[in-house]
């Protein structure tokens, strides 16, 4: 399948699928199917899960959970993005359709504090005793942070 | 507190040692065993000075498996929050005496990882250091003469740093407290904080 | 007299054991392109080692180090050293096997005492691979029992005496290659060094052994190098015909050791016991049937 | 009470002595980097495998969010630092997918170059690393002596030993220095001659075939499904790399075929790191017999002030670990909105981790470590 044929598939599933360059589309899914249609990219050889990772889109109050997949048959890496809301971060897990991605759903809960439904397990994977924020949202000020604790200073304490 | 500085006490005053101490000195010198523990990228050099180029084998510095086994820790580069609560456990397992390095401006004032939230910014603060390495990351020549000068302190009694600890025990006490026992959340925003709960999940 | 002919004695094996890890730790340096520690590197490890304090877990550790120093220092004594000899024994080969037992019992006291899980793990190792040289080492020295009529190392050494060719790595070349491959497992030298191994269990039974007590096993290794090969000097090499003659024979055959402990990753416990149960004991079992009939 | 077989077994179950916690790592001779498992033993068998990570844990993207777009370049070297060239050219063309800018011929060469380069020095490491796990230090002494000539390379092209930041958005930082491609030449005949003292020493050693055959295996489709990358994935017969799938750089325009194992096994593994590893020198070759002349950097006006337009990009390299891939989102200001590294250790340090470290023995788990090539700052970041 080429990039103009799966766009078309895409975009009659649904899904607000975008081309970013040769290679590579851009794919916006809902955060209640999003699991079908991923289920329906693994069966067409869209095998390769190379990464989840979370953004923080502070100002419109969403976190935006970022799924890169990769087939080897067509060449065509899909950045497949679902948006949740801020004050209730909770997805679906997808440690059914790929075995590593516990890790990379435990990696994100730890970062953003982002829940996933169906990974039994979500402990800490980096970071120890961490009662803060989840360091990667927006909102947590890592400077001051290691001011507080570590007592780093700006340009070495000059003003 | 006030910590004392035992080297430049020491320069003041006259070589008094007894002779038997020199001479354990000089053998101490010659024959320090390094803690083969790799904290940061900082241990990339080591392999190039335990090989052939510059072979530091020739002073009788070889790595050693184990910290009860080993004279010196080398802190190879930055030290995050959960390597460092190892680097003291690993510490005060080693038996006295003892020489800590510091490599990398990383272990000095945080370095390029000055305002990250997992790393430690001065390492000096939590446990003695005897002599630590400027650079990221520092060359081969800069470790092969600092473990040479680290030789001559030993050998001339300079390098007392594990005293310090022992002396000053209170502050670098409180200082590892600050970092490991926090038992509130260091920032105001941690309030915003979402916690999930299963109930409500299955009220959905 | 005896007393201090022990001293004397010990101090020799000690002090040889020691170069002659040096000059291991040399030639090992320069098989890796390097050029290596001064060759008197041991003694200032010793010594450095003996200088520092140290850590104790309980009283079995101390009693297991120095169990397993007196017990190898033991058995050197019963070593003809090119004739001569601490006192007055026939240097008997089964007591010697006896006695070089305690060295590892010691050791596995003084270890398992620390409670270390990688320190059990290495001491069992190296009680396993006991069992897997003692087999093939005891053939080979049933063979020389036969050839010579008598289980005297004294008499084994005086019967190779006069030239080159009485020496028995002529009479049984078999028997010196089976002899050559149970000493690598008896030296702990790779590819049979798992008890050691670094990567696996963190040097093993040393893992808890700090400044004095890790002197000790220093010490002790340094004389069970001694111990076996003098023994091999003795079984295979005509015994020397004075004490230069045999520490220069010693080291040749230590150095072959070196050399294969360089060109050989190790095997783990299990292959390397299934290894000398085949190999050195069927090599050895051949050549005991050559000289039976 | 009344003991019958059943409850004896429960009780024997349920006794806490019957297993026990060993720390393997991260202070372990056997770990590569600051990083660890611990097994819970029954006996020298693993039972199970906890993962111990986040040693080496620094926020980097957290950090990276806070600096400029060139002020990253000296961060995101340090991700791997056995191999840092990969993720310097992976953020900048990350950055130059966002900018649309294409980067001159010259610059591509001398990416390709370096990635080489850089490959060479981390295989040396995990040859020797993997011959070390196993005790056989000679060869970890012979590979980081010859790794370091390619380091003096290095150090002549880019001025840094171990890391470089020769790489920028636009192309590479300067030409090369007069001379410099004829010496690289010699260095690869030189480090070409050493091939065969490796291969009787580490790969034809009865030993090491009895030790690593067999052990760890990963079949084709677990490979490819459980995002395995690099070697691995081709060791396990999967011909695919991302050279020739998605080509960056120059590499479409070198000749190489796509060098594969059957067995998956760990013996396989090591094998294709040797194997890549000379293939990587005649592409360093084939690069400098082709390498045309030209600018080596696109103008992209004053670099400290790079602002790059709103977008978003994935980009992706084939490191001598597998795939590094950077998601960069940029809103159009000073600092990037969200760099997301993928580091190729991640599924095999946890996830085959877990799937191979039970019912192994701990003999095996150090070179089994070193034949998957495991970078443990990739994961940690």
């Amino acid at each position: 399948m080429n990039i103009t044929e799966l766009l078309k598939d895409l975009n009659s599933r649904g899904l607000e699928a975008e081309k970013i360059c040769d290679g590579e589309i851009k794919v916006i899914a809902n955060k209640d199917n999003f699991i079908t249609h991923l289920h329906y990219l693994q069966s067409i050889n869209y095998e390769h899960l190379a990464n989840i990772n979370g953004v923080d889109y502070i100002d419109e109050n969403e976190f935006e959970v970022v799924y890169q997949i990769y087939s080897y048959t067509d060449k065509i890496h899909i950045i497949f993005k679902v948006r949740i809301p801020r004050e209730k971060p909770v997805i679906q897990s997808i440690v059914d359709l790929w075995e590593q991605a516990q890790f990379y759903e435990r990696e994100v809960h730890e970062f953003y504090g982002i829940h996933f439904e169906g990974n039994k397990d979500l402990s800490p994977l980096f970071l120890e005793d961490w009662m803060d924020l989840p360091p990667l949202r927006k909102d947590f000020d890592t400077e001051r942070f290691s001011e507080i604790v570590m007592g780093s200073m700006r340009n070495g304490g000059k003003k | 507190m006030q910590i004392i500085n035992y080297a430049d006490e020491e320069r003041r005053q006259e070589d008094n040692r007894k002779l038997w101490d020199k001479v354990t000195a000089y053998f101490r010198s010659r024959s320090l065993w390094m803690l083969h523990y790799c904290t940061g990228c900082g241990a990339m050099e080591l392999p190039p000075i335990m090989t052939s180029r510059w072979d530091i084998e020739r002073f009788g510095i070889v790595p050693m498996a184990t910290p009860r086994q080993a004279d010196i820790l080398l802190l190879t580069g930055y030290a995050s929050t959960n390597t460092m609560k190892r680097i003291i456990r690993t510490y005060e397992q080693m038996p006295e005496p003892k020489w800590v390095i510091a490599f990398g401006s990383c272990t000095v004032n945080g370095g390029m990882y000055w305002d990250s939230y997992n790393t430690v910014n001065n390492v000096g603060e939590y446990i003695p250091i005897d002599i630590t390495i400027a650079g990221c990351m520092p060359r081969p020549e800069a470790i092969l003469d600092t473990m040479v000068k680290l030789m001559n302190m030993v050998k001339s009694g300079d390098a007392k740093a594990f005293q310090k600890y022992k002396d000053n025990y209170g502050y670098y006490k409180a200082n590892q407290d600050k970092l490991f026992a926090r038992t509130a959340p260091v920032l105001e925003s941690a309030s915003l904080k979402y916690v999930h709960n299963e109930t409500e999940g299955s009220e959905q | 007299m005896v007393v201090i002919n022990i001293i004397l004695y010990s101090l020799f094996a000690i002090l040889v054991g020691l170069i002659f890890m040096g000059i291991g730790r040399k030639v090992s340096a320069r098989m890796h392109l390097r050029y290596g520690p001064p060759f008197y590197q041991s003694i200032l490890d010793i010594f450095k080692l003996m200088s520092r304090k140290s850590f104790t877990h309980n009283f079995v550790m101390d009693l297991g180090m120095v169990m397993a120093l007196a017990g190898l220092l033991g058995t050197m004594l019963y070593v003809p050293i090119a004739g001569h000899s601490a006192f007055i024994s026939n240097s008997n080969i089964i007591v010697i096997m006896y006695l070089m037992a305690i060295g590892s019992l010691g050791m596995a006291m003084a270890v398992t005492a620390s409670g270390n899980p990688n320190a059990t793990i290495g001491i069992s190792r190296a009680l396993t691979m006991m069992l897997g040289y003692e087999i093939p080492f005891f053939i080979i020295v049933l063979g020389l029992i036969i050839s010579n009529n008598s289980s005297s190392i004294s008499v084994i050494a005086a019967s190779q005496a006069g030239s080159i060719w009485n020496w028995n790595i002529w009479h049984m070349p078999l028997g010196y290659i089976a002899m050559e491959i149970t000493l690598q497992a008896m030296m702990g030298e790779k590819p049979f060094d798992a008890m050691i191994a670094p990567a696996e269990v963190a040097s093993g039974p040393m893992v808890e052994l700090s400044g004095k007590y890790l002197g000790l096993g220093l010490l002790t290794h340094a004389v069970s190098i001694f111990v076996e090969t003098g023994l091999m000097v003795n079984f295979f090499f005509g015994g020397g015909s004075n004490p230069i003659d045999f520490v220069i024979k010693q080291l040749g055959i230590y150095l072959i050791a070196v050399i294969f402990d360089n060109i050989f990753p190790r095997y783990k416990i299990e292959q390397a016991v299934k290894f000398l149960w085949i190999f050195p004991t069927g090599i050895a079992v051949v050549q005991l049937l050559l000289l039976a009939f | 009470m009344n003991f019958d077989s059943y409850t004896l077994t429960k009780i024997a179950k349920n006794d806490k002595y019957t297993t026990y916690d060993l720390f393997f790592g991260p202070n372990h001779p056997g770990m590569n980097g600051n990083f660890g498992y611990v097994l819970d033993m029954v006996g020298t068998e693993i039972n199970n495998v906890r993962i111990n990570a986040g040693q080496l844990h620094r926020g980097f993207e957290k950090l990276m969010e806070r600096r400029g777009w060139v002020q990253n370049l000296t961060l995101v070297p340090r991700i791997c630092v056995m191999d840092p060239d990969p993720n310097e050219v992976t953020y900048c063309m990350a950055v130059e997918k966002i900018m649309n800018v294409e980067i001159p011929e010259r610059a591509k060469y001398l990416r390709t170059i370096t990635l080489e380069m850089s490959r060479l020095t981390s295989l040396l490491i995990s040859i020797g690393g993997a011959g070390a796990s196993l005790g056989l230090y000679t060869i970890m002494h012979w590979t980081m002596a010859d790794r370091d000539k390619v380091l003096d390379m290095f150090e002549w092209l880019t001025g840094g030993r171990v890391y470089h930041i020769y790489n920028i958005p636009g192309g590479v930082r300067r030409d090369t220095p007069k001379g410099f491609l004829e010496k690289l030449y010699e260095t690869m005949e030189y480090l070409e001659s050493r091939l065969p003292d490796y291969d009787s020493l580490l790969f034809e050693n009865p030993i090491i075939h009895k030790r690593l055959k067999g052990l760890g295996p990963v079949t084709k489709e677990e490979a490819r499904k459980t995002g395995l990358s690099g070697p691995n994935l081709r060791a396990s017969g999967n011909a695919l790399d991302i050279r020739k799938d998605a080509p960056y750089a120059a590499y479409s325009e070198l000749e190489f075929d796509i060098i594969t194992q059957e067995e998956g096994d760990a013996f396989a593994r090591a094998l294709q790191m040797r194997l890549e590893y000379e293939q990587a020198i005649d592409l360093i070759k084939q690069a400098i017999k082709k390498m045309p002349e030209g600018d080596v950097h696109a103008n992209l006006g004053n670099l400290g002030m790079l602002k790059v337009n709103p977008g978003e990009a994935y980009a992706k390299v084939e490191s001598s670990k597998g795939e590094f891939g950077y998601y960069i989102v940029s809103k159009g200001e000073k600092k990037p909105y969200r760099v997301s590294v993928r580091g190729p250790s991640l599924p095999a340090g946890f996830l085959w981790a877990t799937k191979h470290l039970p019912k192994m023995k701990i003999d095996d788990v150090a070179v089994w470590m070193g034949t998957f090539g495991i970078c443990a700052p990739d994961f940690d970041k």
